[in-house]
């Protein structure tokens, strides 16, 4: 069976939660299976949160934080540079022959040990430049969370596109839901910069697609990042 | 009948969440005994077990709490000035103050405390595998002693003032500045008898760079970082 | 006495940490503060987890300042955003449960007197709306009747905004909020009057607006609380997240709000009056 | 009237096991105050119902006399175990007590007094927990105490009463421990009866609480650190390891576990056994005990050797002790004043894997039947009564 559980983390603000839900339901309307439960602390500004995807092509049992990931996302270089992580060092319980993906444009500088456990954990770890890909197609870095989902669709292949597209009409074009406290007001905050609903939910495709097309582009799907593996091990 | 294997208390990392020792059954000490790994000893064994963890163990760190950080009452000055002294013969050690116990916001800085809300950053972060707990609360001890048993491979030794911590490797009981200055005679017994330490070339006490910064009138403000 | 809790023992101030030696050196502790005096000494309160902007952030602050004898004084509070950044006050906080501040301070107030009658012990609730007027209510009152010797000083964000933004006691009447999704049937709680009955001997009602008025106000309120009676200072302290106000606005909001429905109001009882008249006195000679 | 001050200190250990004792015959609220009497005690707390209210209502009379500080009547349960968190978070001594319903209403306050690390001793007087109403005993309430992780011993009798709550004090307040103590007894049958008590002289006191030998700091300004928050709110979050709610959770059941060292020295033991090599056993706490020892004598009467186990120690529970005296077991009847039967459910936890015996499910009565000796024998001779 195809299992991926998925941390990813970011701070209050960013739309993690809102990000992992939109991936979560993708996967289900591609007839996929997943599950997702959010955490978050009660203290707010850019405060750490995390939440946690299960998908599978099969039956999923399990219910809670995920320990023991073999997909890391972190939506926000603070995660690692200021620690605003639920568990320390922000790779935490990762399994072997994982993958991390970063939001960041430039390679965060790890330290010597840090470098040395994720290379011993033979972890990939890509850095998408989300922020910038928002900026760039959506025109607003409100939409680096859906640049994320982009890129971690891309790499683990689920869900396809058009259901993760689907999706995203369904969190915007939908009834709603609310996924915490604050997301009401962001999302006040997000429809000010958009002249209609549609337009916000096409600038939000826009930056998946983009950083969807990135990732491919950059060969790190799961196959193609394999067929890496075997060129470099020669 | 079921039968249980006496439990003993070993250096971590113990996994997601080891038992309390006193759960297990392991008892305190009583006045001039001590606890090595979970077995009760003898004073003296106790302190040889210490000075040796202290003397070879990686970055061997000093944990003083408030009781020890604030002379708030008699007696406390004269045991700093023997936590002090014991440090001085701890070739390389340094000293990460547990000042408090609140939850600090945003972040420790590991270099600067140790806190009973996160302690294994500390730990982590300096890669100390030896540490004397002195000073600090009984309860906030005891709890940072089982985040540190889950989460690391340090060797912890409790000098208390009261009855003792199971989940420490090396504890004593009711210990007063006598106690403390016989481990630090312990200590320098065995470098006579020829034990080298790990550190031998290292001066006394080392600051840590967030210490040495703050002696040279570098850090403006701790704990803010945007 | 106490200042001993803030002497470090001899030769571990280098080990100390910045904010530690800060507060030893430049502390409020043991002397009269001033709001002029800011930025010339470090507060009790600096860092906290509370969000952008929030008007009850800045008002904590300022009461902290405005403590007659920080160094003699313990804080209560519960669940609620407050309780956020008094966590991170260089204070003796007590966290207990729902709605218990007030029976809390009551035995932290009578346990002190028995321990140290003849050292003034200051007792403070900070907390919510909701903590004081709703679920700790009747806490609330019976200290007053009690005539317990604490002041009880209410965050007003007139929602509970820690948990996401739902109605109050406090929340205006017709205001939609969660869990009042056709707006709230009644109207905010008379908390002043009910304090005025209760025989509360200094109560007070404003805004951050003013922070000299703030800083007066919440000493005066400890100090006829040591002497005289119970105090209840109720301030408004917006949500700007539940109720949507930009950060930068936030201050707009709360002159407009005091000029229209939270002005400031002073009651204060006759025995109130002549104490406090009597330390304005001795502190000019 | 000053009479605390005419009393002199002496040590817990001359006032429990040297001072000389004279026999009262006295109720068990009457035993409780009495106990109250000597515990140099500062603060009491009381809000009133039955079967608990006399007792409070003497320590009141004592706050009178002078033998307490401090004393007030709260406006409701949660009121009282609230102020009395508090006062005990100042280092002074403090207890307050409560009966069924009126601890059920104050359980969330109960529950977190031992994460608070709050030494203080409340006494529970047994009482049906409604609805429908009723104010007879029925001991339920324990059931409820069991998981809170305050200390529970469960008294059979005025005496016991008597010298329980007298230890709790000290119990409760050792470093390793700094846990509440709650000390309970069948309301009516103990509170409102009249049995014989052995007494050391009024004129003698425990010596006050020592607060700064404790397990946390005292919330006074008196001593380090002046930052303190103690009862950190502990969640998920990056200054916070979520890890630590469950290091302090362990911590709870770990002083539990130290306490032992202090019961059994100050009484004696966490359970006694008469007759510990008989085969057929009777298990018991609280008054339940008292119908038993009948049960017992009637048995040998008839020639029928019968042994009983009386736990003196809900929290924590003498398991190894009870696995000890079990050893010789064939049959094994609990007799208990509840309906779902939370002793039996216990002994069976503790016991598993570790018997041969057939261990019948009651006798039990509750809703404030007493338990007659003729049930009990019925139970010990007549397997068909164990509902098996």
């Amino acid at each position: 069976m195809r299992r991926y559980n998925i941390r990813m983390a970011g701070v209050g603000g960013q739309g993690v939660v809102t990000a992992s839900h939109v991936l979560s339901n993708g996967v289900i309307l591609s007839g996929g299976e997943s599950t997702i439960v959010p955490f978050f602390g009660s203290e707010k500004r850019m405060a750490p949160v995390e939440s946690y995807v299960r998908i599978a092509d099969g039956k999923l049992f399990e219910i809670g934080e995920i320990i023991f990931p073999n997909f890391i996302a972190i939506f926000h270089s603070q995660v690692i540079t200021h620690g605003k992580s639920y568990t320390m060092p922000f790779y935490s319980g990762l399994k072997d022959d994982s993958t991390i993906l970063i939001n960041s444009e430039h390679p965060l500088r790890l330290s010597v040990d840090e470098e040395r456990e994720l290379e011993e954990k033979r972890a990939r770890v890509y850095y998408l430049p989300g922020m910038q890909l928002a900026l760039k197609h959506a025109g607003t870095e409100v939409a680096t969370n859906m640049a994320m989902i982009g890129a971690l669709a891309a790499i683990i292949g689920l869900p396809d596109l058009a259901s993760l597209e689907k999706a995203v009409r369904e969190r915007f074009l939908g009834k709603g839901f609310v996924a915490s406290g604050g997301t009401a007001s962001l999302d006040k905050a997000m429809e000010k910069g958009f002249t209609h609903k549609f337009e916000l939910v096409q600038k939000n495709l826009d930056a998946i697609h983009a950083a969807y097309n990135y990732a491919l582009e950059n060969c790190w799907t799961e196959n193609c990042a394999k067929e890496v593996d075997k060129v470099c091990t020669k | 009948m079921i039968k249980k294997k006496p439990y003993r208390v070993v250096r971590g990392p113990e996994g997601l969440l080891p038992p309390a020792a006193a759960m297990r059954g392991i008892v305190l000490p009583e006045k001039g005994e001590g606890l090595v790994e979970g077995c009760l000893v003898g004073e003296q064994e106790t302190l040889e077990v210490m000075a040796r963890q202290l003397l070879t163990g990686k970055n061997p760190t000093i944990f003083p709490g408030p009781l020890v950080l604030w002379a708030w009452r008699d007696g406390v000055a004269e045991k700093a000035a023997a936590v002090l002294e014991l440090a001085d013969e701890i070739p390389g050690v340094r000293i990460i103050p547990m000042p408090d116990y609140r939850p600090i916001y945003p972040k420790i800085d590991p270099e600067a405390v140790i806190n009973p809300c996160h302690p294994n950053l500390t730990i982590w972060h300096n890669k100390i595998e030896v540490c004397v707990f002195v000073g600090v609360h009984c309860h906030f001890a005891n709890i940072t002693l089982k985040m540190i048993r889950a989460g690391t491979n340090c060797y912890t030794i409790t000098l208390c003032h009261e009855a003792g911590h199971e989940d420490s490797m090396a504890s004593l009981p009711f210990c007063g500045v006598d106690q403390v200055r016989a481990l630090t005679e312990t200590i320098r017994r065995l470098k006579r008898e020829g034990l080298v330490p790990r550190y031998a070339e290292a001066p006394g006490i080392q600051l840590t760079a967030t210490q040495q910064a703050v002696l040279n009138g570098l850090v403006w403000q701790q704990g803010v970082t945007s | 006495m106490a200042l001993r809790t803030l002497n470090v023992a001899p030769g571990f101030m280098r080990f100390m940490p910045k904010e530690y030696q800060d507060l030893v050196e430049k502390g409020p502790f043991g002397r009269q503060i001033k709001l002029t005096d800011l930025g010339t000494f470090k507060e009790i309160l600096e860092e906290h987890p509370m969000c952008e902007g929030c008007a009850m952030a800045f008002f904590v602050r300022l009461s902290l300042i405005a403590l007659p004898n920080p160094e003699h004084t313990v804080i209560v509070g519960t669940a609620g955003c407050g309780r956020l950044s008094l966590s991170q006050a260089a204070i003796p906080f007590v966290y207990g449960n729902y709605c218990d501040t007030n029976g809390v301070a009551t035995g932290i107030k009578r346990g002190l007197q028995i321990r140290f009658p003849n050292q003034t012990k200051d007792v403070v609730v900070m907390a919510g709306d909701g903590g004081l007027s709703d679920i700790g209510f009747s806490q609330v009152m019976h200290s007053w009747f009690r005539k317990e010797k604490f002041a009880t000083i209410m965050l007003d964000n007139e929602v509970y905004g820690n948990t996401g933004g739902q109605e109050s006691g406090m929340t205006r009447q017709g205001a939609v909020v969660k869990m009042a999704p056709l707006g709230k049937k009644f109207e905010k709680i008379d908390m002043m009057g009910l304090a005025k009955t209760a025989g509360v001997a200094y109560i007070a009602r404003l805004t951050p607006t003013n922070p000299g008025r703030v800083i007066s106000t919440i000493r005066k309120a400890v100090l006829v609380a040591r002497e005289i009676g119970p105090t209840y200072v109720q301030a408004y302290t917006s949500c700007n997240i539940e109720y949507s106000i930009s950060p930068e606005r936030v201050m707009d909001d709360a002159r407009q709000v005091e000029k229209e429905r939270y002005s400031f109001e002073e009651i204060m009882s006759d025995e109130a009056r002549a104490y406090l008249e009597r330390i304005e006195a001795e502190n000019k000679s | 009237m000053d009479n605390e001050n005419k009393q002199r200190v002496v040590t817990p250990e001359y006032m429990f096991f040297e001072a000389p004792r004279t026999k009262a015959y006295i109720t068990g609220s009457e035993a409780a105050s009495e106990a109250v009497r000597r515990a140099n005690l500062d603060i009491a707390i009381a809000y009133p119902i039955t079967p608990q209210s006399e007792t409070m209502q003497r320590v009141g009379d004592l706050f009178a006399e002078g033998y307490l500080k401090d004393y007030y009547r709260a406006e409701d349960e949660i009121g009282a175990f609230s102020a009395i968190s508090g006062a005990s978070r100042t280092g002074v001594r403090c207890m307050t007590a409560s009966s069924g319903p009126g601890l059920m209403r104050g359980l969330e306050v109960i529950a977190s007094w031992p994460g608070h690390r709050l030494p203080l001793v409340f006494l529970i007087m047994c009482r049906v927990i409604n609805a429908p109403l009723s104010i007879q005993p029925d001991n339920l309430e324990l059931d409820y105490m069991l998981t809170t992780g305050s200390i529970l011993f469960h008294a059979e009798n005025q005496q016991d009463f008597f010298d329980y709550t007298l230890a709790a004090f000290i119990i409760s307040e050792k470093c390793e421990v700094t846990l509440p103590v709650a000390v309970a007894v069948d309301g009516f049958f103990v509170t409102h009866a009249r049995g014989w008590v052995e007494m050391p002289s009024a004129e003698l006191k425990l010596p006050g609480r020592d607060c700064y030998s404790e397990a946390v700091p005292m919330i006074d300004n008196e001593n380090p650190p002046i930052r303190i928050a103690r009862d950190a709110p502990v969640q998920k979050s990056n200054f916070i390891s979520y890890q630590m709610h469950a290091a302090w959770q362990q911590e709870i059941h770990a002083a539990q576990e130290r306490s032992r060292r202090w019961i059994k020295h100050y009484l004696g033991s966490l359970l006694e056994v008469t007759n510990p090599d008989a085969e057929t056993m009777i298990i018991a706490s609280g008054s339940a005990v008292s119908q038993s020892r009948e049960a017992l004598r009637q048995a040998e009467e008839m020639g029928k050797k019968v042994g009983l186990i009386k736990i003196k120690s809900l929290r924590p529970f003498p398991a190894e002790e009870l696995i000890a005296a079990c050893q010789h077991a064939k049959r094994i009847i609990i007799p208990e004043f509840n309906c779902p039967g939370w002793l039996n459910r216990e002994v069976r936890a503790t016991l598993y894997g570790h018997t041969q015996a057939e261990i019948a499910d009651g006798p039990r009565v509750y809703g404030g039947i007493t338990m007659p000796t003729e049930m009990i024998l019925e139970w010990l001779f007549d397997s068909d009564k164990d509902g098996q």
